[in-house]
């Protein structure tokens, strides 16, 4: 069974988007903006335990399930950050474990944001990426279980 | 603009350090940066290219002319460092990684044979992690206590917190930072050091933030220990000093073994040779000389006391533009300061400003500045720090304010 | 004359070495002191330099651009250093301030958390005092016993005798070299880490005379901690690495505290950052990691297993034509040696011999080599010491075994 | 009192003597030479106790007085390093404790030996020079009083 919408299909959708911004100003308002749209994690969830090390900003990762795919929340208390990560779940949240785990994720080097990715990068998108496709391959190990508690 | 350079003095200082002709996203650098690492000026770079072109070998007890060579570069910097410390000797120097290692070495030596479980040490609430953690490591191990020197609002020590506090613990070792490279604060460590000795403790002095800024005198402080890193001084990565007391260093066992820092080795039994180089285990990074020879040129050429009045004028006018900022609240209001200003904007998360103001081509630092304690202290878990060098314009603090006053826009 | 390299390719290699244009005494320099110190080629010093002038800023957590670039490059290079080695991660891969400081890492670390009064340390009598003295330095705190691999007339370590003390002892940790730096020997630490590994004990190598010379994986060697330097290796100085198995680092407590190795920090409590960052306090020297970036791209163009077999050609001109003056006396005759050639003279003192060939700008060690047990072990208080590197050629050699025919002349 | 011959009466005939050699390898030889006619020290001052720290050649130093004046033996298991023990014997001992603690021994430099008194030099001539300097201030701390194991 394959997501109607498969990763590389909204990778795809990202890019267009941000092919509109020539300037950096724009695309980080843009950023900022699809940040403000982001549900954010239950209350339970903002605790240091789902907090993704490495970030200089906080951020904290809520994993779960919907049926057979693997969904996730997010939040951060920085807008640029809170941007990344609205970014990061809108492309993966939704879809099957293996496609998570496997994703190559090439979309952030398109827009012009490969950077945010580098392991040394004080936001922590690297370590969030990581610890998405972590939840997802656990997941995808423990086949159909469900369970909201990864 | 300037009363104590020139217009073309600080065009010709600027033209010295090649970094700051660099483009940084398409914008010419403006690096306020410099408490974490200062930049180098050319001097200092081309001391030390020169040096592993003609002269590098192993330091110490090689026959041979290179060896010499490297020998004299490096233990002549030591001569120079005691000269600038006023130590009382050369033997009072001892090189380290950096600050951190230097601390690092007072706590696992003068500490570990000094401290007892009932001991106490005092630790000012703003020191930098360097000179909390390897106190609180040591404590693990011992089992000493360790008190907190408060701060005040202004980002000052609560002196009379302080002297209560003397009072009360009658404290081992007081260990405090002479300048907060969180905030700016420059603490009365002459007073705090009589004060200590007045109450049988010896006192660490961290100078991280202070050498490169201001003349450091350890007999006018009256200290007993100071470290500080020479990257934050136009120097090298990778070097540091410990000064101490000839006689706390005489009696101090040795930390490291290796190469050096020894007299006999046998199986049966190793004796150790003299300080400093007692605690000088494994060859030196000796190239680091060659260019602290070169900062130390740089320093005394421009003059300590000119930088340190340099610095001031930038300071005056940073807090100048920047208190001017609907939004902006600056932390560290002490009288007296270093060049540091550290702030934080109403509703803005202080790594959202630091992207901003990279973009338009500004180096500051954000976060905790390895000082969480002093963070927790103001209730933020960061600040936007920007800190300055003799090099620093008026213009590229406006450039700063500017960006701020922007960034604001998109962001608040 | 070489199998590896052209006559071109020698005087090409030659050529990267700024150094070996140099003048000593009037006469071109030999430089047979690679053991101590080894060369830069252009490309590490340029390397470094355009480091400061372009991209020098503090690391990690920093936000602005500079900051972005030296972190890539500085944890770029740790990187690197885990393919060369065969590491299992990055994570693996501890910086320090060399070989020394790696194993007192070890110590104050592994060894003071997992050693106890009744423990024995096995060291190899031929070790590098960075190799001993911190285990004695330890063991004056523990108490455990240290107990002594000894060596053979041929500078072997004696295996018979060493699978007879892990017999004996059942140690918890075996510290040995890869390579001796007096000697040249390579001891078979393969056989050794699963000798050890049989009786439960863990196997630390020193490898600051291995890694620059052979092709070195820790997985094949089946070690548990690996240490070597920078300046060793045609890299920087105030650099080393330690390497260990992950579910060591991973279980081992912090040792300097400071700025980068902590998690949280706060006067009530502590907690520390994940290895390898947990072992780095402070500042690291990043500039060093542009200059091992350039080292490494030398070593692999050249090729580290040609680098290798030149040396082992060197070797075997230089034990020729030593070994045919009449009272020379090589000392280090096993059959599997790195390129180092270690020597007496009949009735003359080394630092005699070593002061001559000086004034011939012959550049050689004479001394201990900082491996006092080892000279005790051959009943001499030093030894001259030609240690070779890929640029070194047999007429320097030669010219070596001309200057101490000559200056037996005089000396005899 | 006056020594008959002062210090820098002697430097100026060590001067004298080795503006003969031109030649590097003519000066050593001739050092070693005069290594050859220093009489060692004493049996029990060839000790752990009485030896130059510093040095990678050993050296040792046995001080004492004669009337009012210092004098001193020496050795060392290195011939340069002998050699160059006998110059700074030969050219201090038997003078007058105040003129061995402020001589400036300039000599060095006139026969281009200077850097051996480097204190970064492995033969510890340096350190040498110290404790003979130090022996002697403490000589004349003591005025007239004598005695051999200063
Ligand atoms: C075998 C060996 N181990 C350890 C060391 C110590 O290395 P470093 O002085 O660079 O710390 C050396 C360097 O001489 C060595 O040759
Ligand atoms: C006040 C203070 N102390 C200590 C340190 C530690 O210096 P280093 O990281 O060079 O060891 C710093 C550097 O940030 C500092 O600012």
């Amino acid at each position: 069974m394959t997501a109607i919408d498969t990763i590389s299909q909204r990778e795809a959708e990202v890019v267009e988007e941000f092919a509109l911004f020539d300037e950096w100003l724009d695309k980080y308002e843009h950023i900022i903006e699809l940040g403000k749209s982001l549900s954010g994690v239950d209350p339970e969830f903002r605790t240091d335990h789902w907090k993704v090390k490495g970030c200089q900003s906080q951020v904290w990762l809520q994993p779960g399930t919907e049926g057979d795919l693997v969904v996730f929340k997010a939040d951060s208390d920085a807008a640029i950050t809170k941007g990344l990560v609205a970014l990061m779940v809108r492309v993966l949240s939704g879809q099957p474990a293996e496609a998570i785990a496997r994703a190559p994720l090439g979309f952030l080097e398109s827009i012009g944001l490969r950077e945010h990715l580098s392991p040394t990068r004080a936001n922590g998108l690297a370590s969030m990426v990581k610890q998405m496709k972590l939840y997802a391959a656990a997941m995808s190990g423990r086949g159909n279980e469900g369970g909201q508690d990864g | 603009m300037s009363a104590v350079f020139s217009e073309a003095e600080i065009a010709e200082i600027r033209g010295r350090f090649p970094i700051l002709s660099r483009q940084v996203h398409g914008k010419p650098l403006v690096y306020l940066d410099n408490a974490a690492s200062s930049q180098v000026p050319s001097s200092v770079i081309d001391a030390m290219s020169d040096f592993e072109r003609n002269h590098r070998a192993n330091v110490h007890r090689g026959v041979h002319k290179l060896s010499q060579e490297a020998t004299e570069v490096h233990e002549g910097v030591r001569d120079r460092v005691a000269s600038l410390l006023g130590a009382a000797c050369r033997e009072e120097i001892v090189f380290a990684r950096g600050a951190t290692e230097a601390i690092n070495l007072v706590a696992c030596t003068w500490g570990a044979t000094n401290l007892r479980p009932d001991s106490v040490v005092l630790v000012g609430e703003l020191e930098h992690h360097a000179n909390l953690v390897p106190w609180q490591i040591l404590s693990s191990r011992i089992g000493f206590r360790i008190e907190k020197i408060p701060a005040l609002d202004d980002a000052s020590l609560d002196q009379a917190a302080y002297r209560a506090l003397l009072e009360r613990h009658h404290p081992a070792l007081v260990a405090v930072q002479h300048v907060s490279n969180a905030f700016g604060t420059v603490h009365p460590v002459a007073d705090m050091a009589s004060a200590a000795h007045a109450h049988g403790a010896l006192i660490l002095v961290d100078g991280a933030q202070s050498v490169p800024h201001r003349s450091v005198d350890v007999r006018a402080l009256d200290c007993d220990f100071l470290a500080f890193s020479a990257h934050k001084m136009h120097g090298p990565t990778g070097l540091g000093v410990l000064w101490a007391r000839k006689e706390l260093l005489d009696a101090m066992p040795p930390w490291q073994g290796g190469g050096d820092m020894i007299d006999k080795v046998s199986f049966s039994g190793t004796t150790f040779h003299e300080p400093p180089w007692r605690f000088e285990a494994g060859t030196p990074h000796y190239v680091a000389a060659a260019g602290l020879h070169a900062a130390l040129d740089f320093l005394e050429e421009i003059g300590i006391g000119r930088v340190h009045a340099r610095e001031q004028e930038l300071l005056a006018h940073a807090h100048e533009v920047l208190g001017a900022i609907p939004g902006l609240r600056i932390l560290g209001t002490a009288p007296d300061k270093e060049g540091v200003v550290s702030f934080v904007l109403d509703g803005i998360h202080h790594y959202d400003a630091g992207m901003f103001l990279d973009q338009m081509g500004i180096a500051v630092r954000t976060g905790h500045h390895c000082a969480q304690p002093a963070m927790e202290r103001f209730g933020v878990t960061g600040t936007i720090r920007a800190s300055f060098s003799v090099f620093t314009t008026e213009e590229e603090i406006d450039r700063l304010a500017a960006g701020v006053v922007r960034l604001q826009r998109v962001l608040a």
